[in-house]
């Protein structure tokens, strides 16, 4: 595997648009093919070189490279969007829309990303090492096709409409999570460790949310089931199930209805 | 003494009618620069009706005056008719959905007899100017 | 003599009422009485006679006063900063007419600018939430006609669309409705006991921010599973009680408002309320329906729908539409320091934006095209006053359920004052020049 | 104006009666004319190409409420699709739903000149006008719905022709509209009820009248007014199995009775999207064509005229006045779904869809739509549509130009279905071996809807006198080519004609055109009754004074009235 590192070197006037950070695009190139990538400040372009140093050279496909890229990224938007493979590690806080619509390869973030980070994702891994913002693992405005494929872990917290019209996949929060888990979702599995706030599971069809800590409101949709033994995420523990949304249209499958399921670890 | 409400805005008639002859005008101050407050709420306060507060969020602080609410009881809710008085303390969070959270911020409300109410202009245009205490 | 001008349609607020009656003098210059209308809308027709009305276009000079400019330099100063700007923010577009938007749109597309409505601290969540489950709605004659279950939640018409009870909801006699508001249930969700909950036969006194969790109940309950005892400080029996009211309307309708759209949860708050509306539609026929604000917001959605594909928070900087709120509406521009110019028309955002938006407004360039005198154009650096539409100039404005009505001139504008289409166009014609196309 | 002469090319052209012989082409002040009536025309070398007049589409759903509906509520419909303006283009956007502009210069693209708007709520007529005053190039007309309308069901439920028509020519005027249309009869107005009528004789609710009152009253007062365009029929029942039975009683409603139009139409119903209309079977499980069936009737028939309703295996966005069809398609596949009732008069419903190649039914729609226009023994009277965007977007009439030129693309689509057996069991298209050729293709495309339309002095053909609407194709019919090669040059026309105006220029989009708005100005009696049937109604049921109903002429800034005398 090829690396190129990025260091920017200018922070924009108002926000960079950076959708060519991908490994899809900077494959078969070399650092100076690579400066003259397009970006995009409002309504004008500019270079990639315009904002960060580059060096190193991409592989020859995008699952041969890597990218490496340092500093303050907090006003760059589309790191490693649409990427099929390859690695992208960002060193530093990013912007929106991380690893949107991603479909291979993995994105390390050790630093925060705002909203929309893996919004529509299909494939691939992403990796925050500190908090996520709004909209994590979520669908585009009007999709019923979420998160379809794919892993993302946060470290720290994430905001409000986790893995809203989620589909499959999977998302593991370290920390804390807003309002709204999992709304409309027909499939995925979502584990909080941490707290959660209200509206979790609402007008869900299917999938499975795991909260290990106090959940603030239950949704009157939801209804306990039983305690269930079992192993989240390499944690045993017991849990109380919950079903539901039970105002919500469901699925039969072999004379059975399937609910979302929501499981609470009790504690000992 | 303070008590501590929940905050929701919107409109009133008075604040549509007002609005339209004119934020400059005093009507619009009259109609827009009140908090609507239940009287169980006003005997926590320990004040009289039409004495103006202090409100105050995490988001910021405003001078209205008190007033008992004409579409209660909605004890522990608190009303300042949509305006420039309660954007200065409604949450601004839009959980990015565009929307700002205009409804339902924790605030803070205690007696402040001898400030005054500001006219809509003056509130933005000192509050743009940092000069607002 | 005087004239009197039937068939007014009301710029005011979304339910656009179309049967007003307007005394203007001979010479159709002065406004002498308005019949019909309500409180507010009566105040609009008659504030446009004001003595002191700003007649022509003010530039804010270093020390703080005014200087009065011509439209002539207000057009230049403003396709100079809408051309000069990377990203410039053009806000509002709810108080004006469509033609106007239509042109608002030419400029939007020239200069590369985020184009933002009224919906943003409106009903923005409501059209969210209908990208996400659809809306079954009608028009408001439906529901005079039909409807026998009337809900509103989180709306208060008695005071926002004072018309609306009396024209299209609860009280009158309709085809299939003879018995007007007799014939009729109604059921109002709100924390407060409005004026419009004390002509309601059920008020649910929801606690505040807990619409979501009431409107999954009633689905629940729709369906006959168990409840909690309480949802939202509603007992389960009132729940269960009021799915069954609706569920045995032969034509249910749910108006809903700014208490669900700006409480925590906003479109999904819609969303669930639209969900029930669908549920309802397995029993009987149901309809839900925003209760718009301005008058023409509705307008401004539709034409951009047809133009850009996207109802509000449209984002042209990149030379295409792009549209994703939380990012590309005006108020997370605004807090985020992404825009760097903002052009108001039609709106006031100095008055109902958060104010930490609007300090940033203030540290912007900007320019205000707005017949009063505002909060807005206190902030802003050039205010440029037009000619009230619907009073002064005419043209076409969307009702709250769509329905496209023609506004009427009813009078002239003061003398030598420009329409916000004038004024647009002459900005269009100039950011042409600037830029070579 | 330009004097133009496209020399050399292959033309097709059913009202000159050319089958792709070599022959010139002259325009002149926005017509065409003799060869030798133009001077120093521009010369336009079109050797080795085809050339063709404009299309003419009769039905598609392309500006309005519910396309507006269509539009914003799908975001994920222009998803990384919305490009740039350049040129003279303005920004454009969406693909099952585009916007205006784009829609303008798509069908611009295709070599499409003239487009009418199937569905037209009378209450949004002004807002339908917005749209296609937005909409550049094409010129357009709007067909209002009439067959839930309350005047027509009261009116009709005593037979009342002459009413009924009195009240036709005024709603026309009050909404610039072009036709009469008719979707779901009755139903629509149950579906104000959340009920539906199911068959031409289940009686509408209150109103007390049957469906096969309504179509057949309809027809006779269109007759009455001897309008430009027949009545166009969307029937009762569309989209479920065994419906064909209720297509062909509606088709029998048009029976013995003869247009009287003197606009050159031999038909007095037109049937749109038939595809959606031709079912057997009675479940999703054992779903057939019943193209056979429909067409041995349609073929029999000269006073019908059909269109296809052509399924194009997309996702896409269904759009109709039929609101309970829309319900019923939202509880099938759980998408969103708008619902938007129009008091007095009609409703709509719109719920996106995927046609997918691997579902057997989507498979089997594929194949009924094809085997109508393969089975059609008049090309003149069945039309290319996909009944935009219900069936597909329109942007695929050239892939279906090509399905329907050439056996082997139909083959490698039914290979490639996942029911592949399943499908071939359940429809007739396997069997046929039916190629159409460009000269049929005009037939179906151009001079076939523009005479159904009422529109053959106008739009349609090369002849002399006609509107220069022209298009030339990068295709020559007479060198060897492979099916994609059609889908190819026929969605990217070399250059367009537009009333004499060069629209396209080497496949450049140069000029917005001029475009017009038809619509029919029809002239009854004075009618003193439904003059006070419309004071009444206004003043208790609508919720716009009548005052404030009709649309004015600023809505239609460059409009073509068609005057029609029905005093008498």
């Amino acid at each position: 595997m090829e690396t190129v590192t990025l260091t920017i070197k200018n922070q924009p006037g108002l926000f960079l648009e950076a959708d060519s950070i991908t490994p899809d695009a900077f494959a078969g190139k070399k650092a100076e093919e690579i400066v003259d990538l397009p970006v995009y400040v409002g309504r004008d372009e500019h270079r990639l070189g315009d904002f960060f140093e580059v060096s190193g050279r991409a592989g020859a496909t995008p699952a041969e490279t890597k990218i490496v890229v340092n500093g303050d990224l907090s006003r760059v938007k589309y790191i490693g969007m649409k990427m099929t493979g390859g690695e992208v590690v960002a060193n530093g806080n990013a912007d929106m829309y991380v690893g949107a619509w991603m479909q291979g390869g993995k994105i390390t973030v050790n630093g925060n990303v705002d909203a929309f980070a893996g919004t529509g994702m299909k494939g691939g891994e992403i990796l925050i090492n500190g908090n996520a913002g709004n909209y994590l693992g979520a669908a585009y405005r009007g999709d019923w096709r979420g998160m379809a494929g794919g892993k993302i872990i946060v470290k720290g917290n994430a905001g409000s409409d986790l893995g809203t019209f989620m589909n499959g996949g999977e998302i593991i929060v370290g920390g804390d999570v807003d309002v709204h888990v999992a709304t409309h979702a027909e499939g995925g599995k979502i584990v909080i460790k941490g707290n959660a706030k209200r509206r979790l599971g609402g007008q869900m069809v299917e999938g499975e949310i795991y909260v290990f800590g106090d959940i603030e409101l239950m949704m009157p949709g939801f209804a306990y089931r039983k305690d269930v033994d079992i192993e989240v995420d390499g944690t045993k523990g017991l849990f109380a199930l919950y079903e539901g949304d039970l105002g919500e249209r469901h699925r039969k499958r072999k004379g059975q209805m399937i609910y979302g399921k929501l499981y609470q670890r009790i504690r000992a | 003494m303070a008590i501590r409400v929940n905050l929701i805005t919107g409109r009133t008639i008075q604040q549509g009618v007002s609005m339209e002859a004119g934020k400059e005008k005093p009507a619009y101050t009259t109609a827009c620069g009140i908090i609507e407050l239940d009287p169980a709420d006003f005997k926590k306060l320990g004040a009289f009706r039409n004495t103006n507060v202090r409100v105050t969020s995490n988001y910021g602080s405003v001078i209205v005056k008190a007033v008992e609410a004409t579409q209660g009881p909605h004890p522990g809710v608190a009303y300042i008719p949509m305006g420039p008085w309660a954007n200065m303390i409604v949450n601004p969070n839009t959980y990015s959905t565009g929307m700002p959270t205009f409804k339902g911020t924790p605030v803070e409300v205690e007696v402040a007899k001898s400030e005054p109410v500001l006219g809509s202009l003056e509130l933005v245009r000192k509050g743009c100017r940092g000069e607002l205490a | 003599m005087t004239k009197t001008i039937t068939d007014v349609v009301c710029p005011f607020c979304g339910t656009l009422c179309d049967d007003l009656e307007v005394v203007v003098s001979d010479d159709g210059k002065k406004l002498l009485e308005v019949y019909n209308a309500c409180a507010i809308g009566a105040e609009k027709f008659l504030h446009s006679q004001a003595k002191d009305r700003i007649t022509r276009p003010r530039m804010r000079q270093e020390d703080g006063s005014w200087k009065e400019i011509s439209y002539d330099e207000a057009a230049d100063y403003t396709a100079r900063m809408l051309a000069d700007a990377k990203k410039p923010l053009m806000y509002g577009w709810s108080s004006t007419n469509c033609e106007a938007q239509s042109v608002g749109s030419e400029i939007g597309e020239a200069v590369g600018a985020v184009m933002d409505n009224t919906a943003t601290v409106c009903h923005g969540t409501s059209l969210i939430a209908v990208q996400d489950i659809g809306i079954p709605s009608c028009t408001l004659g439906e529901v005079k006609n039909r409807a026998d279950r009337i809900l509103f939640w989180g709306c208060n018409p008695a005071h926002a669309h004072p018309r609306h009870m009396s024209r299209y909801s609860i009280f009158p006699r309709g085809f299939f409705t003879g018995k007007g508001h007799t014939g009729r249930k109604v059921i109002v969700v709100d924390p407060r006991v409005t004026d419009t909950a004390r002509v309601a036969d059920v008020h649910l006194q929801i606690e505040q921010g807990h619409d979501y969790e009431l409107l999954d109940a009633l689905r629940v309950a729709f369906k006959g599973e168990q409840l909690p005892d309480v949802v939202a400080g509603i007992p389960k029996a009132k729940i269960y009680e009021v799915a069954e009211t609706l569920k045995s309307g032969r034509f249910a309708i749910i108006f809903f408002g700014m208490g669900v759209t700006q409480s925590i949860g906003k479109n999904h708050n819609i969303d669930a309320a639209i969900a029930v509306t669908r549920d309802l539609n397995e029993y009987t026929k149901a309809a839900i329906m925003p209760m718009r604000g301005h008058y023409n917001v509705t307008g401004s959605g539709q034409v951009w729908g047809w133009q850009f594909g996207f109802p509000f928070a449209v984002d042209l900087s990149r030379g295409f539409a792009r549209y994703n709120p939380g990012e590309t509406t005006s108020n997370d521009l605004l807090r985020r320091d992404e825009v760097d110019a903002v052009f108001v028309l039609g709106s006031d955002p100095g008055a109902h934006f958060p104010f930490s938006s609007v300090r940033k407004i203030y540290d912007l360039p900007s320019v205000a095209v707005e017949p009063h005198e505002t909060p807005t154009t206190e902030i802003c650096k050039v205010h440029v006053p037009v000619a009230f539409v619907g009073v002064e100039v005419g043209g076409c404005a969307y009702r709250m359920d769509n329905v496209p009505i023609e506004t009427r001139k009813v009078v002239d504008a003061p003398e030598g004052m420009m329409t916000d289409e004038e004024f647009l166009k002459s900005v269009l014609m100039r950011v042409r020049e600037i830029k070579g196309v | 104006m330009a004097e133009f002469l496209i020399k050399n090319g292959f033309v097709f052209d059913p009202i000159l009666g050319i089958k792709g012989d070599v022959a010139d082409i002259a325009i002149k002040d926005g017509k065409i004319v003799e060869t030798s009536a133009v001077t120093k025309p521009k010369i336009i070398d079109a050797a080795g190409k085809t050339v063709m007049a404009g299309g003419v589409d009769i039905h598609a759903h392309v500006a309005g409420p519910k396309v507006n509906i269509g539009r914003n509520f799908r975001p994920e419909d222009k998803l990384f699709n919305c490009t740039p303006g350049h040129g003279i283009e303005r920004m454009q956007g969406g693909f099952s739903v585009p916007t205006t502009i784009r829609t303008g210069y798509n069908y611009a693209r295709m070599g499409y000149t003239t487009v009418m708007e199937a569905a037209m709520p009378p209450l949004y007529a002004r807002h339908t006008h917005e749209e296609m005053r937005d909409t550049p190039i094409l010129d357009q007309g709007a067909y209002p719905v009439f067959g839930n309308n309350w005047f027509v069901l009261e009116y009709l439920k005593n037979h009342e022709i002459e009413n009924t028509a009195a009240y036709i020519a005024w709603l026309l005027r009050a909404t610039k509209g072009y036709a009469v249309k008719v979707v779901n009869p009755g139903g629509t107005e149950a579906w104000a009820w959340g009920l539906n009528c199911d068959n031409v004789h289940d009686p509408v609710p209150y109103f007390d009248i049957t469906p096969a009152q309504i179509i057949k009253g309809l027809i006779e007062a269109n007759e009455y007014l001897g309008l430009p365009h027949s009545m166009h029929m969307h029937a009762n029942n569309l989209g479920n199995p065994g419906n064909y039975t209720t297509t062909l009683d509606s088709f029998k409603l048009s029976e013995g009775i003869k247009p009287n139009s003197k606009f050159g139409r031999d038909q007095v119903m037109h049937h749109t999207h038939v595809q959606f209309h031709s079912y057997g079977g009675d479940s999703w499980a054992n779903v057939e064509s019943k193209a056979k069936e429909i067409m041995g009737y349609v073929n029999s028939h000269d006073n019908i005229t059909i269109d296809m309703g052509q399924v194009t295996l997309d996702e896409t966005t269904t759009m109709t006045a039929d609101g309970p069809f829309e319900h019923h398609l939202t509880e099938l596949n759980h998408l969103k779904w708008a619902n938007a009732d129009v008091e007095l008069e009609t409703g709509s419903g719109v719920v996106p869809y995927i046609y997918s190649p691997n579902i057997k039914v989507c498979a089997i729609q594929w194949c009924i739509g094809l085997e109508l226009a393969l089975l059609a023994k008049d090309p003149m009277r069945v039309f290319m549509t996909t009944d935009h965007p219900n069936a597909g977007p329109f942007i695929r009439y050239p892939r279906i130009m090509k399905w329907l030129m050439s056996q082997e693309a139909r083959e490698q689509q039914i290979d490639a279905f996942k029911y592949k057996d399943k499908v071939i069991d359940a429809t007739n298209l396997a069997g046929i071996d039916r190629e159409l050729d460009l000269y049929e293709i005009a037939q179906m495309t151009r001079a076939g809807p523009a005479k159904s339309l009422g529109l053959a002095h106008m739009y349609g053909g090369l002849a002399p006198g006609l509107e220069a609407d022209v298009a030339v194709f990068d295709f020559n019919p007479n060198e060897s080519y492979v099916p994609d090669d059609i889908e190819n040059a026929f969605s990217n026309a070399r250059h367009l004609f537009k009333a004499g105006v060069q629209i396209i220029s080497d496949h450049e989009i140069v000029s917005n055109g001029n475009k017009r708005t038809l619509w029919v100005n029809a002239r009854v009696n004075e009618n003193p009754q439904v003059m006070r049937d419309v004071k009444e109604k206004f003043l208790r049921y609508y919720t716009v004074t009548l005052n404030n109903y009709e649309v004015s002429g600023h809505y239609l800034p460059n409009p073509y009235v068609i005057e029609v005398d029905a005093t008498q």
